[in-house]
C-alpha cells in the first residue's frame, strides 16, 4: 500500500500535467468536430464564421503560450528540484532587466497584432445593416421571443406576427430589430452569428446571414428569471424562392382572414411589469444605427 | 484619541473597563472583545473557510442537478437562487474574507509592527462581515424552507437591473441580498483604510517601500482598489435600495430609466473586483516559491510594478462585461484593446515566477505545491480570459459556461490555490505545528485534477452553446458528456476539501511541532518564535535590506557560493540598540509592551447593520434600534480609552 | 485609536489618523462620483413633470450654498483657534460652524417640503429621484458633519479638547470642508446649470 | 532608542516630512486674516455665480463660466481650508487619485450612455 503510494507520488509531479494537456487537447479537437444544434464551431452563416475565425486566430496563439508557460514549469519543477536537502541554496539571482523587457514587449506586440483584425472585425460586424437586409421585429418577453414582419401587413396595415418559429431568407441580411418587454434578454442564433442584447428603452438592430437552408437553434443568453432556461427559439432558415412562397402564403392567409392580431407590445407575462402597466406606446421601428451587429 | 482618558470616570465607565477586563481572561468572552490582528485574522479565516464550504455545497447541488440532461435534483426557482448565492458566497464571503484574513495575520508581522494602526476598526471590520454574512444567509429563511421553499435571492451574482427591481423579482430574498452586499462592502471598506495606513505608516525602521514584501505591495494595492471600487457599489446598491423600498426610479425603464445604468456602476466595481480577489493571491505566490526555490524573487520591482500597473489598468476595462449590451463600435474597440494589453502587466508576474523557479533548489512541499498550481491554473484561466477581450467572438461566448470555466480558472485556480498555498505555508507560524505533508499531497493532487476534470469540460460545452444560469439542458445538444465530467470533478474536488479538513483538524492536535522558522524564510515573521506572542515583537527589528532574515542566515563566500552565516550571529539587530536580542530566545516576556485594550464597541456597533436592514425590509421599528446600536458604539469606541493606563 | 500613537512615530511622519481621513475622503470622491453621474445621465430625461425649471428656487438656495461656504470658514477659524491653544475662540467657531450647518439642513428640509408640495416625489419621475438621492446624500453627510461638530464641542467643554488635541479638529474640518466642496458641485450642476 | 534617533543615528532620510500634530514648523500656517480673505473671495465667486445666472449669458458660455467658477472655489477651499497647499504631498496624492478617477471614469460612462456631460 504505502510502495504505490509512493510510486505515485514519486511520478505523478512528471506525468500528471502532461496527461493533462494530452487530455485537453482530445477534448479540444473532438469538441471542434462535434455537429450539435448550437455548436459555435460550425458556422452557417458569415457573422459566427468571421466570429469563429477570429476566435481561432486567439486561441492558437493563446494555445502556444499556455503549453509554453505550463510546459516551463514542468520542465523547471523536474530540472531544478532539490536532490539533496541538506545541499546549499543555489546561486541568488536577482532579476535581469534585458529579460524583463523581453517579456514585456513580446506579449505586447503579440497582443496588439491579434487587436488589429479584433478591431477590424467589430466595425465591420457593427456597421448598419444593409439598404435591402430583410427587417424583422424582435420581442423579448419573459419567457419567449415573438416575431412581427413589418413587410407583411394584413389589409388593417397590423404586421404579421408570429409568437414562434419565424422563417428568414438565405443568403441575404436579416435584421431583427430587439425590443424588450420587460427585463433585459440576450438574442442569440449561435451557428448564425454572435448575441446581442434586448434592452428596454434601448432598440438594438442585430443583422445575420443564413447560408444555406436549415433549421437553426437559438436561446436567450441574460439571465432573465424563473424560466430563462427554456426560453428558446426555432429559426427557419428557406431558400429566397422558398420564402417568397412562405411570405405569400402569409399574406394570402392574412388577407383571407382579418383578425385581429395581437398587439405587439402586448406581454404574456404573468407579473404585472412597470412597463406593460405604463403601456409603452407600440414602439416605432426605426433603425438606430448606433447599435452593434453580430 | 488614544492617550485621552475620559475626562472624569463615571459608574457606567467603571462598568465597561470592568467588563473589557473581564474579557481579557474568559476564553470565549475573549474571542468577542479582541483587537488583536492575530485573532481577528483566525476569525476571518475559519468564516470565511465555513462559508467556502457553504458555497461549495451550493456548488454541488448544481452539479448534481446538470450531471444530466433533464434532471430534476433541483427546481428552476431553486437552481436560480442557488447559482446567485454561490457566486455572491464565494466572491464577498470566501475570496475577500479570506484574502482579508491573511492581511490581518500576516501584514504586521511582515513589517515589523506589533498591530494595525487602527485595531478597534480591525475588529468592527471583521464583526460587520460575520453581521453582513449572516444577514446575507438568513435570505434562505425568507421563505418557508421547511416545507421546501428557498428564501434566497434569484437574480445572479451581478442581480442586473431591471431583473433586480421588485416588479420582476418580488421576493425579499434579492432585498437580502442588496442590504446584505452593502454591509459587506462597509467591512471591505473598513479593513482598506486600516491597512492603507498601516502599510504606510507602521513599518519597522529601515523597512523602505521597496523593502516591503510583495505580499505586503499586493496588499497596499488590493487595499486601495476597495476604497476606490467599494463606493461604487455602494451607490448602485444604495438606489437599487430605494428603488425596490421606496418607489425611486434609478432602473425603472417605464420612467424613462437606462438600465445599463447598473451594468456601468456594476462592473465599474466589478473589475478591479477580481483583481481585489487575485492580488492577494499573487502576492501569497510571491512569497512562497522564493522561499522554496531558495532564491530570491526574480525581477523584485517589476512584479511590484506591474501589481499597480495592474490596479491602475482595472479601472479601464469595465465595459468587456458588456460588450453585446450594443454600447456601439467605439467603446468596444476602446474596452476590447484596453482589456487585451491587462494581459501584459499578468504576463510580467507569471514569467518572472517562472525566472523565481530557474536555477532555484526546488523543495515540493505542500505550500510550494499549490502555489506552482497557481501559476500554472491561473495562466489558463487567464489566457481564456484574452479569449473573452476579443470582442466579436466574446459575442458568441459570452454569458456561456466558457465564462464560467474561465473565472473558475482565475479565480479557483488562481485565488483559492493560492490561498491553499498560504494556509499551508503559515499554518506553523501560528500553531507551532505542521499540517501533515502527506495529506498535503493528496489534497494537492486530488484538487488539481477535480478541479481541470470540473472546469476544463466547460470550455467545451461553453462552445458548444450551452448558455450560463440554466438550469436544465435536453439531451440532443452534445452537452451532456462535459456535464458529466464536469458534476464528477466537483465532487472529486470536495473530496479534497474533506481531506483538507481531516488533515486541518488532526494536525491542530497532533501535527509534527514547528519551530519558529521551519522553511527557511526570507521575511520577518519567521523572526518570531511559533505561535507568535501577543505583542508580536518584543523588540522591534531593524530591517537592512529586502529578504532582511535571509541575509542574516547566509552570505555569500569569496567564490560567490551561499553560505550560511556562523549559529549564533544570526540575530535580528533591534530598536533597543543593542543586537543580541535574538528572536528565540525571549528574555523579555512583553512586559511594559502596551498593546490596545479588547473593546466591546466594535461588536456593538457592527450589530446596528443588521437591525437596521432587516427594519428597512419588515418594520421601521427595528431602524431606531440598529441606529442606536451604532451610536452608542461609536460613542464609546471613541469615549473608551484604546489602552487601558498603566497600572 | 493609533496604539500608543504618543509614543510610536509613524514611518511617513504623518499621523495615521489624517491618513485615514484623506483616504476617506479620496473614496468618497468616487461615493458622490456615482450619485451625481446617475444625476448627470438622467437630466432632462424625465417624461413627466415636474421638472427642475418650475421648482428651482435659485435666490433660496443661493442662501444656502452661501451659508454653508461660510460655515467653512468659521470652521477653519475654530482650527486656526484651537492651533493657538485658543479654546474659548474654539469652541466660538465651533458652535458657529455647527449652527450654520443645522441652517443649511433646515434650509434643505424647507426646500424638500416645498418640492413635495409642487408634486415632486422620489418616484415621481427621474429628476425626483436623482435629484433626491443626490442631494439627500449629501444632507446626510452635513447632518452626521453637525452631530461631530457638536460631540466635540460638548467634549470641549469638559475639558477634553487643548492645543495639543487640534488634531480632532482638524480632522473633523477635513470633512466638513469635503462636505462644502462637494456643494460646490451640486450647486452648479443641479441648481445653476439647467438642460436646456 | 526612538524611531527618530535611529534615524538621526543613520542618517537615513525621514521618506517624508515630519508633519507633528504639536510642535510648530518652519512651514506656512495661514492666519486668521488669510482665511477670512479667502471666505471673502469665495462669497464673491458665489455671488458671480448668481449673477451671470440671472444676466441670461447663452447657455454654452454661462455653463462654461459657471464650471469654471464652481472649479475655482472647490481648489480655494482644498488647498487653503483644507491645507493641501502647505500639507504632505502624500495627502494631495491621495486626494486626487479619488478625485481623477471619478472624474474620468464617469464621463466614459455618461459619454458611453449618450448622456449629456453638463
Ligand atoms: C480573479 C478574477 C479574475 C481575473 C484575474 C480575471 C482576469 C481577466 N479577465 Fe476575467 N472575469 C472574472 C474574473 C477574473 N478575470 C469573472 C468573475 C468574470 C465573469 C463575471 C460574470 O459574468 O459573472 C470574468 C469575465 C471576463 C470577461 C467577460 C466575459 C463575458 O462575459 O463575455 C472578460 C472579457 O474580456 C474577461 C477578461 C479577462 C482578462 C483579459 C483578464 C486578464 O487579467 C488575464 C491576464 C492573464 C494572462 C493573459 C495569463 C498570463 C499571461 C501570460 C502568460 C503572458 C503572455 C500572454 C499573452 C501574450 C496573451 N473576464
Ligand atoms: C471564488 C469563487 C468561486 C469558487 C471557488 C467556485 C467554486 C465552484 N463553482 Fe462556481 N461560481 C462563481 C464563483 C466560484 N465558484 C461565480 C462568481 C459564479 C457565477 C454565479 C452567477 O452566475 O451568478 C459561479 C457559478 C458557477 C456555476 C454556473 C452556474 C450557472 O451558471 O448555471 C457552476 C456550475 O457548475 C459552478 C460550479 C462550481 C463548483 C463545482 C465549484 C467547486 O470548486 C466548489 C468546491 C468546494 C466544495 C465542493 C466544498 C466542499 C466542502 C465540503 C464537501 C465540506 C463539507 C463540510 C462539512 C459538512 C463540514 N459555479
Ligand atoms: Cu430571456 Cu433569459
Ligand atoms: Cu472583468
Amino acid at each position: 500500500m504505502s510502495d504505490l503510494f509512493r510510486t505515485i507520488r514519486r511520478n505523478a509531479p512528471r506525468y500528471v500535467p502532461l496527461l493533462l494537456m494530452l487530455a485537453i487537447f482530445v477534448l479540444l479537437i473532438s469538441g471542434c468536430t462535434t455537429d450539435t444544434p448550437q455548436n459555435t464551431f460550425a458556422p452557417e452563416g458569415e457573422v459566427a464564421r468571421k466570429q469563429r475565425d477570429l476566435f481561432y486566430l486567439a486561441m492558437w496563439p493563446a494555445i502556444g503560450v499556455m503549453i509554453l508557460v505550463l510546459g516551463g514549469i514542468v520542465l523547471m519543477c523536474l530540472r531544478f528540484r532539490e536532490r539533496d536537502p541538506n545541499s546549499r541554496p543555489p546561486k541568488q539571482i536577482e532579476g535581469n532587466t534585458r529579460l524583463e523587457l523581453t517579456w514585456t514587449i513580446a506579449p505586447a506586440i503579440l497582443l496588439l497584432i491579434v487587436g488589429v483584425p479584433m478591431v477590424a472585425m467589430i466595425w465591420d460586424l457593427g456597421r448598419s445593416p444593409d439598404a435591402n437586409a430583410y427587417v424583422i421585429d424582435v420581442d423579448a418577453q419573459r419567457y419567449s421571443f415573438s416575431f412581427s414582419y413589418p413587410d407583411i401587413k394584413d389589409p388593417s396595415g397590423q404586421p404579421l406576427f408570429l409568437p414562434a418559429e419565424p422563417h428568414i431568407p438565405t443568403g441575404r441580411q436579416v435584421a431583427f430589430r430587439l425590443h424588450s418587454a420587460d427585463v433585459i434578454h440576450s438574442f442569440w442564433i449561435p451557428r448564425l452569428g454572435g448575441k446581442l442584447d434586448v434592452v428596454p428603452n434601448e432598440d438594438n438592430v442585430l443583422w445575420l446571414v443564413a447560408d444555406k437552408p436549415d433549421t437553426f437553434h437559438g436561446e436567450c443568453a441574460e439571465y432573465c428569471g424563473l424560466d430563462h432556461a427554456t426560453m428558446k427559439m426555432i429559426v427557419h432558415a428557406d431558400s429566397p424562392e422558398d420564402f417568397q412562397k412562405w411570405v405569400d402564403e402569409q399574406q394570402a392567409q392574412l388577407n383571407a382572414t382579418p383578425k385581429p392580431t395581437p398587439v405587439r407590445s402586448a406581454t404574456p407575462a404573468a407579473t404585472p411589469s412597470p412597463v406593460a402597466a405604463s403601456a409603452s406606446p407600440a414602439p416605432t421601428p426605426t433603425a438606430t444605427p448606433q447599435a452593434t451587429g453580430g | 484619541m488614544a492617550t485621552i482618558a475620559a475626562p472624569r470616570t463615571s459608574p457606567l465607565a467603571e462598568s465597561l473597563r470592568n467588563a473589557r477586563q473581564a474579557a481579557e481572561h474568559n476564553p470565549i468572552l475573549s474571542w468577542f472583545a479582541t483587537v488583536d490582528h492575530k485573532r481577528i485574522g483566525v476569525l476571518y479565516g475559519v468564516s470565511a473557510f465555513i462559508f467556502f464550504c457553504i458555497g461549495g455545497c451550493e456548488a454541488l447541488l448544481m452539479r448534481a442537478q446538470l450531471a444530466g440532461p433533464n434532471a430534476n435534483v433541483l427546481t428552476n426557482d431553486e437552481f436560480n437562487r442557488l447559482f446567485t448565492m454561490h457566486g455572491t458566497t464565494m466572491v464577498f464571503l470566501v475570496v475577500m474574507p479570506l484574502s482579508n484574513a491573511f492581511f490581518n495575520l500576516m501584514v504586521p508581522l511582515m513589517i515589523g509592527s506589533r498591530d494595525v494602526a487602527f485595531p478597534r476598526l480591525n475588529a468592527f471590520s471583521y464583526w460587520t462581515f460575520i453581521a453582513g454574512a449572516l444577514f446575507l444567509n438568513a435570505s434562505f429563511f425568507t421563505r418557508n424552507i421547511f416545507s421546501g421553499d428557498l428564501g434566497a435571492p434569484d437574480g445572479g451574482w451581478f442581480g442586473y437591473a431591471p431583473l433586480n427591481l421588485r416588479a420582476y423579482t418580488p421576493g425579499h430574498g434579492m432585498d437580502f441580498w442588496m442590504l446584505g452586499i452593502q454591509i459587506l462592502g462597509i467591512a471591505s471598506l473598513a479593513g482598506g483604510f486600516n491597512f492603507i495606513v498601516t502599510i504606510l505608516n507602521m513599518r519597522a525602521p529601515g523597512m523602505t517601500l521597496f523593502r516591503m514584501p510583495v505580499f505586503i505591495w499586493m496588499t497596499l494595492v488590493t487595499s486601495f482598489l476597495i476604497i476606490f471600487a467599494m463606493p461604487v457599489i455602494a451607490v448602485a446598491l444604495f438606489e437599487l435600495t430605494f428603488d425596490r423600498l421606496f418607489g425611486a426610479n434609478f432602473f425603472n425603464p417605464a420612467a424613462g430609466a437606462n438600465p445599463l445604468l447598473w451594468q456601468h456602476m456594476f462592473w465599474l466595481f466589478g473589475h478591479p473586483e477580481v483583481y481585489i480577489l487575485i492580488l492577494p493571491a499573487f502576492g501569497i505566490v510571491s512569497e512562497i516559491l522564493p522561499v522554496f526555490a531558495r532564491k530570491p524573487l526574480f525581477g523584485y520591482p517589476f512584479v511590484v510594478f506591474s501589481g499597480i500597473a495592474i490596479g491602475f489598468m482595472s479601472w479601464g476595462v469595465w465595459v468587456h462585461h458588456m460588450y453585446t449590451t450594443g454600447l456601439g463600435t467605439v467603446a468596444n474597440s476602446a474596452f476590447g484593446i484596453s482589456t487585451i494589453l491587462i494581459a501584459v502587466p499578468t504576463g510580467v508576474k507569471i514569467f518572472n515566477w517562472m525566472g523565481t523557479l530557474w536555477g532555484g533548489s526546488i523543495r515540493f512541499k505542500a505550500p510550494m505545491m499549490f502555489a506552482i498550481g497557481t501559476v500554472a491554473m491561473f495562466t489558463i484561466g487567464g489566457l481564456s480570459g484574452v479569449l473573452h477581450s476579443m470582442v466579436p467572438s466574446d459575442y458568441q461566448q459570452q454569458d456561456t459556461y466558457f465564462v464560467v470555466a474561465h473565472f473558475h480558472y482565475v479565480l479557483f485556480g488562481g485565488a483559492i490555490f493560492a490561498l491553499f498555498a498560504g494556509i499551508y505555508y503559515w499554518f506553523p507560524k501560528f500553531t507551532g505545528k505542521f499540517l501533515n505533508e502527506r495529506l498535503g499531497h493528496i489534497n494537492f493532487w486530488l484538487m488539481l485534477i477535480g478541479f481541470n476534470l470540473t472546469f476544463f469540460p466547460m470550455h467545451i460545452s461553453g462552445l458548444l452553446g450551452m448558455p450560463r444560469r440554466i438550469y436544465t439542458y435536453p439531451s440532443d445538444y452534445g452537452w451532456n458528456l462535459w456535464n458529466l465530467l464536469s458534476s464528477i470533478g466537483a465532487f472529486t474536488i470536495a473530496l479534497s476539501v474533506l481531506i483538507f479538513i481531516i488533515n486541518f483538524l488532526w494536525s491542530i492536535r497532533k501535527g509534527k511541532p514547528a519551530s519558529a522558522d521551519p522553511w527557511d524564510g526570507r521575511t520577518l515573521e519567521w523572526t518570531i518564535p511559533s505561535p507568535p506572542p501577543h505583542y508580536n515583537f518584543a523588540e522591534i527589528p531593524i530591517v537592512h535590506s529586502r529578504d532582511d532574515f535571509w541575509h542574516r542566515k547566509y552570505q555569500e563566500d569569496a567564490q560567490g557560493n551561499v553560505v550560511p552565516v556562523l549559529a549564533g550571529a544570526a540575530h535580528a539587530p533591534t530598536l533597543s540598540g543593542g543586537d543580541g536580542h535574538g528572536a528565540d530566545h525571549d528574555d523579555h516576556g512583553g512586559h511594559g509592551i502596551h498593546l490596545p485594550s479588547p473593546s466591546f464597541m466594535p461588536l456593538i456597533a457592527a450589530l446596528g447593520f443588521p437591525f437596521i436592514a432587516t427594519g428597512l425590509i419588515y418594520d421601521y421599528a427595528l431602524v431606531p434600534v440598529g441606529v442606536t446600536l451604532l451610536v452608542v458604539g461609536f460613542y464609546g469606541w471613541a469615549l473608551e480609552p484604546a489602552a487601558e493606563e498603566e497600572a | 485609536m493609533a496604539v500608543g500613537s504618543a509614543h510610536l512615530e509613524t514611518s511617513t511622519g504623518i499621523d495615521n489618523r489624517k491618513l485615514a481621513m484623506w483616504l476617506f475622503l479620496g473614496s468618497e470622491c468616487l461615493f458622490f462620483g456615482s450619485l451625481i453621474a446617475a444625476y448627470l445621465l438622467y437630466r432632462g430625461h424625465s417624461l413627466t413633470g415636474p421638472y427642475p425649471e418650475d421648482l428651482v428656487d435659485i435666490p433660496f438656495t443661493s442662501v444656502s450654498a452661501f451659508i454653508l461656504l461660510m460655515s467653512s470658514v468659521s470652521m477653519v477659524l475654530a482650527l486656526a483657534s484651537i492651533q493657538k491653544g485658543n479654546v474659548r475662540n474654539m469652541q466660538i467657531w465651533l458652535a458657529t460652524t455647527a449652527i450654520l450647518g443645522a441652517m443649511f439642513i433646515a434650509g434643505q428640509a424647507y426646500e424638500f417640503t416645498e418640492f413635495h408640495h409642487e408634486g415632486l416625489s422620489l418616484s415621481a419621475n427621474l429628476y425626483g429621484t436623482t435629484f433626491f438621492v443626490l442631494t439627500g446624500f449629501h444632507g446626510a453627510h452635513v447632518t452626521i458633519g453637525v452631530l461631530i461638530l457638536l460631540s466635540l464641542l460638548t467634549y470641549s467643554f469638559r475639558g477634553g479638547i487643548q492645543k495639543q488635541d487640534s488634531l480632532k479638529i482638524e480632522l473633523a474640518g477635513l470633512y466638513w470642508h469635503f462636505v462644502d466642496i462637494v456643494w460646490i458641485i451640486i450647486f452648479t450642476l443641479v441648481y445653476l446649470i439647467q438642460p436646456q | 532608542m526612538t524611531l527618530a534617533e535611529y534615524r538621526r543615528k543613520r542618517g537615513e532620510p525621514i521618506i517624508t516630512e515630519e508633519e507633528g500634530a504639536d510642535d510648530a514648523h518652519a512651514e506656512h500656517h495661514p492666519g486668521v486674516t488669510e482665511y477670512t480673505q479667502i471666505g471673502l473671495i469665495l462669497f464673491i465667486i458665489t455671488a458671480i455665480e448668481v449673477g451671470i445666472y440671472y444676466v441670461g449669458l447663452g447657455h454654452n458660455l454661462l455653463v462654461a463660466a459657471l464650471i469654471g467658477l464652481s472649479a475655482i472655489k472647490f481648489s480655494l477651499v482644498v488647498l487653503w481650508f483644507m491645507h493641501l497647499r502647505f500639507d504632505n504631498r502624500l495627502f494631495s496624492t491621495l486626494f486626487l487619485m479619488g478625485l481623477a478617477t471619478a472624474a474620468s471614469v464617469f464621463t466614459v460612462v455618461l459619454v458611453a450612455l449618450h448622456g449629456q456631460l453638463v
